[in-house]
């Protein structure tokens, strides 16, 4: 007798513990070994893209946080740094330090919550909570800074919104002085447990080939060996006149892109580091027309946002209103080669694989 | 006499079951450096009771595709043997329900007895996660209760007896940790592998499975399981103690107290290892089973019987 | 494999380092605010509820909002409504509405307001039973900004 | 709006064109498909921001060619998006913004098509172009030639309309709300 067999079907999400969101995936299983995957987006669209037609170009920049919501600041920044190239504003030294010195610390902000999740979903549940500890402190900066601990709407064309207020400098240092040692603590508990080892390691490879071939961009591609880092690459803002180092692994699997998170953070503790030392006095806001009407015409812009590349193309027809604005979200492109990662693996490494592209559904789904 | 003590036994048993989750919600709270918690009573002390309450008046839902008997069945398939293997267990030198000859086979059979639940309601779930988790816990307990069993043989060989109380006495002079330290980690490995604790707490996953063979169950039956694997946690305590520290042993304090402080040192173990480690996956905690433990616990019964042989 | 590694493996080396992390937090004073008894105070530019500043003079309390329509204009959803009487230099401002269920707390018509009239306060606990009562008007916006101490 | 529309229609219809011409990528472009190339444009003084127009029947022969060429290694395919012009004949605008790992350079192509006609695709030179243009085809109904699998993707399947066309009102066509 032969028995007829079949694929499982099996639905992952959008209401699932560890699709970070609703992310929907169809998982088709052969016992619990992944045939094939699809990842069904959009149920978080809200149609951002046409919303920034029928807003002025200021009145855009709010809605910019509600894209990758863990990381307003990168987001404000890169729509913001469009909107100067098209219009060609000069930004005083003092504003773009102060852009730097958030964004870092949000992109160790955006790398907590990828690291706490990440390692929830493989088990390990402390972590969790010590990453939110880290993160809280970053917030309350925040919150101090802008007003609002995560959507903050900070950055403005031109400079900023406001000067940093005087008991920010002391806060931060004290951050930047102690968050090392939180580093080594998550370390001890992850980097080189057995269990983490083994749940990380040569699970979810992607080559450096096709990781550049599926668009892959950040610390996905980075840990893959690729050593491209914007900042670093094509350097906007102040990058050019701080040092800092860009992490790369080898295998590009999980391990490798945990590694490189890892290392980013302590890279970002150095750039704010130095960012305040170098930091001069001065403007924070230059010379800006009352109404912003960039001329008509077109630009790109990028940036690295914690999740990798982050670009604004906008059109605009010279009115008060951009014409189109499409927004290059990093997690949107690195969630494509998901289902690439899977094939041949586990259930459990689904969740592995999730989390270790840090998406957000924000961005993917606009 | 006897009925008294049943009654006492399980109502201990039961209060205790309860307040372990209150520890645990506290031990990992303060892990995390959170309080868990604080509203019902002083310290969230009545939390447990809340809890219970709450899951006694929830709506019990059956899944329409669900196959009936055998849904409602499941979780008291799992619970009953849980407790029925304290009847054995001697807590301390004159407390205990019976004295049989070979307690231990029977605490080892019938706790191997709950995996039938649990397969079972993962299947009659109809669900794909309840499934998959079913299917997970019935290798994994299949595998990891051989290896349970082997690995209390060198205890066994030492005491020269299958029951409780004699096992406990064997250990007047020197606790068996001692003489089989190999053994006794390996057993407690098997246990936490046996009661479904992380690093081994694939059949339920929560973060792949959902909650894998309880996703569809609610309110007592729910309640069933958790209480279930809780009272499984402290059978494999109180075996561990009773086989390798010495049961009630213990200097100044009367005997049940030693016992409760043995295995509440136990409980604590399992709680800060849930704390601390992520999860296995499932074909990596196989082939820990079969590759490494079960050919390290034939390798202590060898060794054992050749000590024993060559000089006792 | 070098010899000390495996002696790391075999005895749990790595386990056992975890495990004392986790220890060493055991006895870390907790980070939890048990709200709502201990309260999070916000920081100067926290941006909370809206207030219209009004300012005393002989006549009693007037209004410093000119009803220019500038906040109303700059505000991304579009949530503020206002509803002014006269011309010119005559006009005043009679209604100010601000749906607070839709508002995304961006600061816009703080900033863009001629006459420093709006400002945000550091109240946060708006929450209601219906949408209408999350339409702030002008006697909400002007009075019942205060922050209020929480009852149980 | 008449007025509006026509002078948004030149301004965008042509840039400068001489100062781009000493461009390296556009001297090799224009070596190799001279007949490619449409229009050469872009925001001055950024080299970033160069845009070359091809004519759509040559879409994937150029890419090919720039992602194969050595000198200019175009492996990275940032985006791809199309851009609604209602008042034009060929009304969609697809834009490629390509970046190159190795040389660190941008590049911005456009082609343009008509409503409703075929694009090829370019999945074969860049595997991520996929879910770019399965967006594209969802959110403003361009059709994509030889994409394996055309389907939308971030709103669901009997979705009617393509919500980035101009004339879909932004509270879309079903809504009871008022648009602001």
């Amino acid at each position: 007798m032969v028995l007829e067999t079949k694929e499982l079907l099996l639905n992952m999400g959008p209401q699932h513990p560890s699709t970070h969101g609703v992310l929907r995936l169809l998982l088709y299983l052969e016992g619990e070994t992944i045939v094939n995957s699809d990842p069904i987006i959009g149920y978080l669209h809200r149609g951002i893209e046409k919303l920034a037609e029928a807003k002025t170009y200021t009145q855009f920049i709010p809605i910019t946080d509600r894209l990758d919501y863990i990381a307003a600041f990168p987001n404000n920044l890169a729509y913001v740094q469009t909107v100067e190239k098209l219009m060609s504003l000069e930004v005083p030294l003092r504003a773009q330090y102060i852009r730097v010195i958030l964004t870092e610390l949000n992109r160790i902000a955006s790398h907590l919550v990828w690291l706490g999740t990440h390692a929830m979903d493989i088990g390990a549940i402390t972590v969790f909570l010590y990453c939110f500890r880290e993160r809280e402190i970053i917030l309350d900066l925040f919150e101090m800074v802008s007003g609002a601990r995560m959507t903050v709407n900070f950055f403005r064309f031109g400079g900023v919104a406001a000067d940093l207020p005087a008991e920010f400098y002391p806060k931060v240092k004290e951050f930047l002085d102690t968050f090392p040692a939180k580093i080594a603590d998550y370390e001890a508990l992850l980097t080189q447990n057995r269990i983490w080892l083994a749940r990380t390691k040569n699970v979810a490879v992607i080559s450096a080939e096709d990781g550049i071939n599926w668009g892959l961009s950040g610390p996905n591609l980075r840990g893959s060996g690729i050593k491209w880092d914007i900042r670093k690459a094509n350097p906007y803002a102040v990058y050019n006149k701080l040092d800092f180092e860009i992490p790369t692994g080898q295998m590009g699997d999980v391990y490798d892109r945990y590694m490189v998170r890892m290392e980013e953070m302590r890279q970002s503790t150095r750039i704010v580091h130095q960012a305040l030392a170098q930091m001069p006095d001065g403007e924070i806001k230059g010379k800006v027309p009352k109404i912003i009407k960039p001329p008509a015409g077109e630009a790109y812009s990028c940036i690295e946002s914690p999740k990798g590349e982050l670009g604004f193309y906008i059109v605009s027809d010279g009115s008060e209103k951009p014409y189109r604005v499409k927004i290059r979200a990093p997690s949107f492109v690195n969630l494509e080669a998901l289902p690439l990662m899977l094939k041949g693996g586990l259930i459990a490494d689904v969740i592995a694989a999730i989390g270790s592209i840090d998406i957000v559904l924000g961005e993917v789904d606009r | 006499m006897v009925l008294v003590k049943i009654i006492i036994i399980l109502g201990v048993i039961l209060l205790v079951v309860a307040y372990l989750t209150y520890l645990e919600r506290k031990v990992i709270a303060h892990l995390q450096v959170r309080i868990g918690p604080m509203r019902v009573g002083w310290h969230g002390l009545l939390q447990p009771i809340a809890d219970g309450l709450k899951l006694l008046v929830k709506e019990d839902i059956i899944p329409e595709k669900a196959d009936k008997w055998v849904f409602i069945l499941s979780p008291i398939i799992c619970l009953v043997p849980a407790f029925v293997v304290y009847a054995v267990i001697p807590f301390s030198q004159h407390f205990y329900l019976a004295n049989i000859n070979i307690g231990i086979l029977y605490i080892i059979s019938i706790s191997a007895l709950g995996v039938y639940g649990i397969v079972l309601a993962g299947w009659s779930s109809n669900s794909k996660y309840a499934l998959l988790g079913g299917f997970r816990s019935a290798a994994q307990m299949i595998s990891y209760e051989i290896f349970l069993g082997f690995s209390i043989i060198g205890p066994l060989m030492l005491a020269g007896s299958l029951n409780t109380l004699k096992i406990v006495e064997a250990q007047s002079g020197v606790w068996f940790i001692i003489y089989q330290p190999l053994a006794f980690a390996l057993y407690l490995i098997a246990g936490i592998a046996e009661t479904n604790r992380i690093p081994f707490d694939l059949p339920e996953a929560e973060t792949e499975l959902v909650a894998g063979f309880h996703t569809e169950y609610s309110g007592m039956k729910f309640a069933f399981f958790f209480l279930a694997e809780y009272a499984n946690m402290m059978v494999v305590s109180s075996m561990a103690v009773i086989l390798f520290l010495g049961g009630w042993k213990g200097p100044f304090l009367p005997g049940i107290v030693w016992f409760a402080i043995k295995v509440g040192a136990f409980l604590f173990l399992f709680i800060w290892l849930r704390g601390t480690l992520p999860r296995y996956r499932y074909d990596q905690l196989m082939r820990i089973g079969w590759k490494i433990m079960f050919p390290l616990c034939l390798l202590n019964i060898a060794l054992t019987g050749i000590i024993y042989y060559l000089f006792l | 494999m070098k010899l000390s590694d495996l002696a790391k493996k075999i005895f749990l080396i790595d386990i056992a380092k975890g495990l004392k992390t986790t220890l060493k937090h055991l006895f870390r004073k907790p980070i939890t605010i048990q709200y709502p008894k201990e309260r999070w105070t916000p920081y100067q530019r926290f941006r909370g509820l809206h207030a219209l500043k009004t300012e005393k003079n002989e006549s009693g309390e007037k209004d410093l909002c000119i009803a220019c329509g500038l906040c109303a204009r700059s505000c991304p959803s579009d949530v503020i409504e206002i509803v002014t009487s006269g011309k010119g230099k005559e006009r005043k401002l009679e209604q100010y509405k601000i749906d607070l269920s839709r508002c995304i707390y961006c600061g816009f018509c703080v900033e863009v307001c001629p006459q420093n009239a709006l400002e945000m306060t550091d109240f946060y606990e708006l929450a209601g039973y219906c949408r209408e009562e999350l339409i702030a008007d002008k006697v909400y916006l002007t009075t019942k900004h205060l922050p209020k101490k929480y009852k149980k | 709006m008449d007025e509006e529309k026509r002078a948004v229609e030149s301004e965008f219809a042509e840039g400068d064109h001489s100062l781009w011409e000493d461009n390296p990528i556009v001297k090799k472009l224009r070596e190799i498909f001279p007949e490619a190339i449409i229009s050469i444009s872009g925001l001055q003084p950024y080299p970033d921001e160069l845009t070359i127009k091809v004519k759509k029947e040559q879409i994937v022969k150029v890419c090919q060619f720039l992602k194969d060429d050595p000198h200019l290694a175009f492996n990275y395919l940032s985006d791809l998006c199309g851009v609604d012009y209602p008042e034009r004949e060929e009304r969609f605008e697809i834009v490629y913004h390509l970046y190159s790992i190795t040389k660190r350079h941008r590049l911005r192509l456009k082609v343009s098509v008509k409503d409703g006609e075929p694009l090829p695709s370019v999945i074969g030179v860049w595997q991520t172009a996929n879910w770019h243009e399965r967006e594209a085809y969802d959110l403003l109904g361009i059709p994509f030639e030889g994409h394996p699998d055309l389907r939308r993707i971030l709103l669901p399947e009997d979705w009617e309309g393509h919500p980035l066309r101009k004339e879909y009102p932004l509270m879309g066509y079903n809504s009871d709300t008022k648009p602001d």
